[in-house]
């Protein structure tokens, strides 16, 4: 008998009840999104004029599938690329983070460890303009002072990916810290009693054990990143992720089904890389 | 021959001081303990002969060669850890295989190696298989494979059964005896459980704040106890304060605050007429009833029956508690809690050590 | 000595990256704002300092009840994500059967993966007055006309409250799962009712839990854009759009700058008076999943 | 070699940009959607950078280039303008010559207005209908500054001439705020994009609204009811230009693009796509037959006569507007 | 009077008995123990009485009164868990006043009360330190307040003593059996360490398998098992395989697997000419050396010295492994490895039990 649950067999389904009411909540408006990419209308609304998967697949006016529009692509190709550079450099300056703050004593590590949980809790918008404007300042002063055009630090790609790297870096750093918080540093020690060599050490044995974490650091980062909007609105330039690109069409163009087509797509996709990184992380418990 | 000497070596950390000039020598192929309680030091010595720990001064010699330059890689001294950090992510093969790799010896022979240790130590086949899939008491015999494939010169030992649960750890203390014989090797072991010392030592050495106590072998250690606190810390032992009354031909009279007097070896030289000192006797050297020649007179306060090792808990009449050993075989006690005995013992099984304040 | 060198050296190594991060991205870049939020505009091109962007922003009503209303709907909506997320958490880490759990958890966080953008359109899509619930809702004869269920505060807050709720619920898991079970039957062993137990010994176990769920869902509420902006009607107000119009349809980086710095101090603000009043800490609570 | 467009929604199709790129096979499109207030401010934030042109409204050059310096002096002798349409021409360049310099062309234009749905709401005038009562939480507006110079005109007003007077103009905000927050009962929501406003016109949710005559128009075709409905008091006009920003990296492809969509077969299929009437000669002519028909249901020539053009804005004047928007979308109501 | 009344308790889970028709009664102000390995059972029991299982079939009757009705809060039963379940957010006092808190006590008495039986565990003045301020035995002792504050009929422990370490249980163990004696509350305590059960215990409950096989004094089971899991559960024995040749008088003779033959009590009546039997004998009964009633030859294969509780490993000629308990007092070993002994016991220390197959 599990004491923690309701006793009563009544308040058990009304508590089971409560549970599938959340999860409906949690997904009728992906459904929603997700059906009317499937909706053979011009409008992602009622009614229900049959199914297609022109919206899909369609490289014909004026229904063109988001395989076929190109900006949609792009702005795929954008959201990949910023993705995993994102996402890489995130999870490298999480592991030094971890490292440093599991394995180093210093003086101030306490304020240090605030600083460095701060990012997540400044709210999106404001990382994306204080990002926005210090580059501008930056890129302002080379110009007037000494000419110089730093065109990098100016709205495009890479600003959005220092933006995004600005608060990701606090979510990789502690999931990779949690992991190697768990981690027993008698394996490090056993393994250079055994004659390795430092990066030996740190190649065979603690990273591979970091192994997991790192995945799903990477995947979170990678997913969060994707998804991002508040920051790298302030951020973006003439090269778009794909949450602007479908903004941008929703807001100033009018959105059709593609965008639910699009939604869809990247609901399986998510969903599938979340999955993997369940069964990663799972696998990983087993032994 | 030496296989491992230390010599004064001392760690302090800041101003504590861990390990105080420790000075000893572990002959080759013997089994050396290690024994004292918690927080005494042990670990901290052990990591100074595995190179986890800079000493702060004193010599550690392998072989007489001194190894204080030598990074712990290079050591030839490998350790069995107290959980034992077996690589959860290589199977068996591979975690014993890993020193072997690291000296980078080809793979033919890697494999045999592998193969042969294994054998030895009695799980012949099971490179496959992953660590979790092991018993507590394979991953031990694993976890000392993985050391003895690369023929070190000494094996350290820090608490390996600490994780064990009971039954378990009663067999492998005779398992890693035999262990040891196979091997021929130098064991250094570390322990806090005085019986795992002293079955399975040659020597031990008990440490008590940092300092050795006493080397010796335990049947030494048990019979011959140099200090109080060995006395106290290696066996059971009653203990009682007293003050010396006098001290002759190395026997030391007694009279014991809790009233009562007694007749006992002298444990130390520092023992005068007049100092305070404490008695230890052994349980199983005390018999109920009249005729020896020291006695205590006291009331039964508790039965605690427990086999072989049956306690008869009496109150002497000065108030201290007296326990008695009392192997009960046939079930009918002697004695009943509420009745008045005597206790009584010969004066060579005291044993009075003086009391520093 | 060589290993001191050496763990020195690793020292830096780490401590680099560290250092170049929060100093070039989070510090700088908010002593930034923080500095243009003191530029008073004289004239096209010239600038002098003072604190008028303050001033204009404490005489101008509209922008502090702006951000008091986001203030005030953040807690709201933390306050419910609590409310509606607690069982849900208490659920996967207590009440599931093992292999559920995994499951169960799994699916609460499929919604996380998916932008905000698509989440508010399907939130539209349903509730818009001739969307699917209202359609239904026809259909069944429960009532005669449709029926508007978008642009409100309402709706707002439970858009709000959907996307923010999972993070509420992943800590508190966390915090719950860790939770011996023994607890729970101590609790009743001695006595106590269900609600007892509950009031003494679930929920103060699971305060850092809460907490930490709290500050972020509170942090990312205030923080939103899209969903007040594509769910709210016309009396909503936000203060992150307020930012967004000072610097992109205002041309106004000093006085955005000004919002910027001030959202930022009230909500921490806001979060550090959490944690004084719950006795938590910050990197106690959010740094513990 | 890439041309990077910061345009409007629609206002760079995907079949223009094909012929375009045949015709220029070296030429590639990159095009990100717009809308005025982010143009300048993504300029301003770039320093002129990223973009290789743009397509501000013409009331947005003069101060945004004044204050920010973001754009660069166009080299009409590259340009094509015997294509367009003299008086816009003449228009855009009183409004965007700085120094001498001129800095933008004119591309489209178009109107705001009215949107009604006939069957509904048959008897729709002006601005001044948004409010009525009869049509309470059926009507749509759009919170920006074009519903506050509309409202301005319903009043009677005529705020472009206000433009010099700082105080006169805060007075005649004032009172349209005024007006507009005790419309907002009215009012069901106000709409952000064209896609919001199709969809509340064609759901029927609302039966008036503010709108972009572009939209209007797409909306004819769908429903022959969604009319567009030019105010009494005038429609308001602006004009869509094109501007080369101060670090555009492409101006030889930039005047090519200027140049190619002047060509009147591609005017037909741009302005199928955004609705607008190009800035060519005979640009109504070029409308393709469904839009053409809608104009000339929407306009006679009297309204074309009465087109009020968006004049340039003064430095100040946006943040007194912006102001009264906070305050109308600040301001209870149910 | 009986505090606790079991009555032919069941709990399955699915296809799965966990507990299987068990019956005892608890006598009022007595130490219980439930001793068993690991998985047979004993925590399902427990729990069972608590309230937390319900049992498929049985009664339990508190006092006379069949509880089974009682939800878990209200059954005049008390629990000390095994990791103790100390609530990490109240600090001490907070902790023992839970329950009088929940029973709606005045604040005056629960303040009297939480002081008094701090008071009675030793600890007195500690209300205000927080549960990780404490030791592990200081613990043990305020989870054992925490129930007793409530006076309740009967104290359920769940190993209690399994989470610390060897020292500290050792002392723990005499500690508890004084604690009961001080509240003369009946006690259920529930163990897999046989010296714990019999130390404490004023009756014992051999539980295997759902099943408790004895029940009866530490005496009775040590002394006089009735099933050949007891005997080789409580207490060191040796265990060796054999078959019966005759059987008379309650007494059989027995062929050994590994070769010799030995008489011996009959442990059950089960066993008849030729059935398959298996021989217990402790340690401690056998002695070195001719002249016994049962004799077996072997070699000395190793000493292990320990003190009071030593032994001798002896390899007999069939392949047997014998240990032989020694008590080493003096240092002299009598035999060394290698040597040739004789092992002999007496008829009446061996204890034979049929086999099931
Ligand atoms: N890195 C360190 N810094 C400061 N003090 C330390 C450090 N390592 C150990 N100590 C201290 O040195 C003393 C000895 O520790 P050590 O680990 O050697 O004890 P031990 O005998 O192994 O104890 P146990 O049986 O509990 O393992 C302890 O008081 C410990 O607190
Ligand atoms: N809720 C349950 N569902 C299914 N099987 C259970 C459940 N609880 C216990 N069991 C099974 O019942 C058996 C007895 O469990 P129990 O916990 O009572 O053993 P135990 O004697 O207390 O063991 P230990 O000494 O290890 O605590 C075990 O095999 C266990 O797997
Ligand atoms: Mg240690
Ligand atoms: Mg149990």
């Amino acid at each position: 008998m599990n004491v923690a649950a309701p006793q009563s067999p009544l308040l058990r389904w009304v508590y089971r009840g409560y549970m599938l009411a959340f999860l409906i909540y949690l997904a009728a408006p992906l459904f929603a999104a997700g059906m009317f990419a499937f909706n053979d209308s011009m409008f992602p609304a009622l009614p229900w004029n049959g199914f297609t998967l022109d919206w899909f697949f369609s490289s014909t006016e004026p229904k063109i599938g988001m395989f076929h529009d190109r900006r949609l692509l792009r702005g795929l190709q954008n959201s990949l690329i910023i993705g995993v550079a994102v996402s890489a450099m995130a999870v490298a300056a999480g592991t030094c983070n971890a490292f440093l703050f599991e394995r180093k004593q210093f003086p101030g590590k306490n304020i240090f460890y605030i600083l460095m949980i701060v990012p997540l809790v400044i709210p999106g918008v404001i990382l994306g303009i204080s990002l926005l404007v210090f580059a501008s300042m930056i890129a302002n002063g080379l110009e007037e002072t000494f000419g110089i055009e730093w065109d990098f630090l100016r709205p495009g790609i890479f600003l959005v990916i220092l933006g995004q790297f600005s608060f990701l870096t606090t979510i990789t750093s502690l999931v990779i810290a949690a992991r190697l918080r768990k981690f027993d540093i008698a394996l490090e020690e056993a393994a250079f009693n055994l004659g390795a060599s430092r990066l030996r050490v740190l190649m065979t044995v603690t990273l591979p054990y970091l192994m997991p974490a790192l995945f799903s650091a990477f995947v979170v980062a990678f997913l969060v990143s994707f998804e991002n909007f508040n920051t790298t609105l302030m951020l973006v330039g003439s090269d778009a992720p794909l949450t602007i690109t479908m903004y941008d069409r929703m807001v100033k163009v009018g959105s059709t089904p593609v965008l639910n087509a699009v939604s869809f797509f990247l609901m399986v996709g998510s969903g599938a890389l979340a999955l993997l990184s369940v069964v990663v992380q799972r696998k990983d418990e087993q032994t | 021959m030496h296989d491992l000497q230390c010599e004064s070596l001392s760690k302090r950390f800041g101003a504590y001081t861990a390990v105080n000039s420790v000075s000893f020598n572990v002959p080759r192929g013997s089994f050396f303990s290690i024994l004292g309680p918690s927080g005494c030091g042990k670990t901290t010595l052990m990591r100074m002969i595995a190179g986890f720990e800079e000493p702060t001064s004193g010599d550690i010699r392998i072989k007489g060669q001194s190894v204080l330059s030598t990074p712990p890689n290079k050591r030839p001294v490998k350790m069995v850890f107290q959980h034992l950090a077996l690589f959860p992510m290589m199977n068996i093969g591979e975690n014993i295989a890993y020193g072997l790799r690291c000296r980078g010896e080809n793979k033919a022979d890697i494999t045999r190696k592998v193969a042969q240790v294994l054998d030895r130590v009695g799980l012949p086949g099971t490179e496959q298989k992953q660590v979790s899939q092991l018993s507590g008491g394979q991953k031990q015999r694993i976890a000392i494979a993985r050391c003895m494939v690369l023929e070190p010169d000494v094996l350290l030992l820090d608490e390996p059964l600490g994780a064990l649960d009971l039954k378990l750890r009663e067999r492998m203390k005779i398992e890693l005896k035999q262990l040891q014989h196979q091997f021929e090797t130098t064991f250094l072991y570390i322990t806090h459980d005085q019986s795992e010392a002293l079955l399975m030592s040659d020597n031990v050495a008990v440490m008590n704040a940092g300092q050795f106590e006493q080397i010796g072998s335990p049947q030494e250690l048990y019979n011959d106890p140099k200090t109080g606190f060995v006395a106290g810390f290696v066996g059971d032992s009653n203990r009682w304060p007293g003050r010396a009354l006098s001290v002759a031909d190395g026997k030391v009279r007694v009279a014991l605050d809790g009233g009562g007097e007694a007749i006992a070896t002298a444990g130390d030289d520092r023992i005068a007429a007049g100092s305070t000192v404490e008695l230890f006797v052994r349980p199983e050297v005390l018999s109920v009833g009249p005729g020896a020649e020291n006695r205590l007179e006291g009331t039964v306060e508790s039965l605690l029956f427990n086999g072989a090792s049956s306690r008869i808990l009496v109150r002497a009449q000065g108030g201290n508690l007296i326990e008695v050993g009392q192997a009960v075989m046939d079930g009918t006690n002697r004695v009943q809690p509420g009745a008045r005995v005597d206790i009584g013992w010969s004066h060579g099984h005291g044993r009075c050590f003086s009391v520093s304040r | 000595m060589a290993r001191s060198d050496v763990t020195k050296l690793s020292f830096i190594l780490l401590f680099a990256p560290f250092a170049l991060w929060i100093a070039l991205l989070i510090i700088l870049p908010q002593l930034g704002i923080g500095y243009i939020s003191l530029r008073e505009k004289v004239g096209p091109g010239e600038y002098t300092f003072g604190v008028s962007n303050y001033v204009a922003f404490l005489s101008e009503p509209i922008y502090w009840n702006t951000l008091l209303r986001t203030a005030w709907m953040s807690i709201l909506v933390t306050a419910m994500a609590l409310i509606v997320g607690f069982p849900v958490a208490y659920y996967i880490a207590k009440i599931a059967q093992r292999r559920s759990r995994a499951a169960l958890f799994l699916m609460c966080l499929i919604p996380l993966w998916v932008s905000d953008l698509v989440r508010a359109f399907g939130w539209i899509v349903i509730l818009r007055e001739t969307g699917l619930v209202s359609s239904f809702l026809q259909k069944i004869g429960l009532v005669s006309g449709p029926v508007e269920f978008l642009y409100n505060d309402a709706t707002v807050v439970m858009g709000l409250v959907y996307t923010v709720v999972l993070f509420m619920i992943v800590p508190l898991v966390s915090t719950l799962d860790g939770m011996d079970n023994s607890l729970i039957e101590a609790g009743y062993n001695l006595g106590g009712s269900r609600f007892t137990v509950f009031r003494r010994i679930v929920v103060p176990y699971a305060m850092p839990g809460i907490v930490a769920g709290c500050i972020i869902v509170f942090m990312l509420t205030a923080g939103s854009y899209l969903t007040p902006i594509l769910l709210g009607g016309k009396n909503s107000m936000w203060f992150t759009e307020q930012i967004y119009e000072q610097f992109v349809t205002r041309y106004n980086w000093e006085s955005g700058a000004t919002f910027g710095v001030l959202l930022l101090v009230f909500t921490s603000f806001v979060v550090w008076l959490g944690l004084r009043l719950t006795d938590q800490s910050l990197a106690s609570t959010v740094a513990k999943d | 070699e890439t041309l990077r467009l910061l345009t409007w929604g629609g206002y760079a199709p995907d079949n223009v940009i094909k012929l375009f790129e045949e015709a220029n096979p070296d030429i590639t499109v990159e095009v990100t959607l717009s809308n005025n207030e982010e143009m300048v401010a993504k300029l301003r934030a770039t320093g002129g950078a990223g973009y290789d042109l743009a397509q501000p409204s013409h009331d947005r050059i003069f101060a945004a280039q004044q204050e920010y310096n973001i754009y660069k002096p166009l080299d009409l002798s590259k340009v094509d303008t015997a294509a367009l349409a003299p008086n816009l021409l003449e228009g855009v360049k009183a409004n965007a010559t700085i120094d001498g310099a001129l800095y933008a062309v004119p591309h489209q234009w178009g109107t705001s207005g009215i949107v009604a749905d006939i069957s509904k709401a048959p008897d729709v005038k002006g601005w001044g209908d948004l409010c009525n009562p009869e049509y309470k939480g059926r009507t749509s507006m759009r919170l920006r500054r074009t519903i506050l110079l509309g409202t301005a005109f319903s009043l009677g007003k005529d705020p472009f001439a206000l433009y010099g007077d700082k105080a006169a103009y805060q007075t005649m905000l004032d009172e349209v705020t005024e007006k507009l927050i005790a419309c907002k009962d009215n009012v069901k929501t106000y709409w952000n994009g064209g896609d919001d406003l199709s969809t509340l016109l064609l759901s029927g949710e609302v039966v008036v609204s503010e709108a972009w005559d572009s939209t209007a128009f797409k909306l004819y075709g769908q429903n022959k009811n969604l009319v567009y409905v030019p105010p009494e008091t005038g429609a308001l006009a602006w004009i869509d230009t094109f501007v080369i920003p101060r670090k555009g990296e492409a101006d030889d492809a930039a005047y090519k693009w200027i140049n190619f969509v002047m060509k009147p077969e591609i005017v037909k299929l741009m302005s199928d796509s955004t609705g607008a009437i190009a800035a060519v000669s005979n640009g109504i002519d070029l409308l393709p037959d469904d839009k053409k028909a809608a104009v000339k249901a929407a306009f006679d020539e009297k309204d074309l006569a009465n087109l009020k053009f968006f004049a340039n804005i003064p430095a100040g004047l946006e943040d007194m507007e912006g102001k009264a928007l906070e305050r109308i979308k600040a301001a209870a109501s149910n």
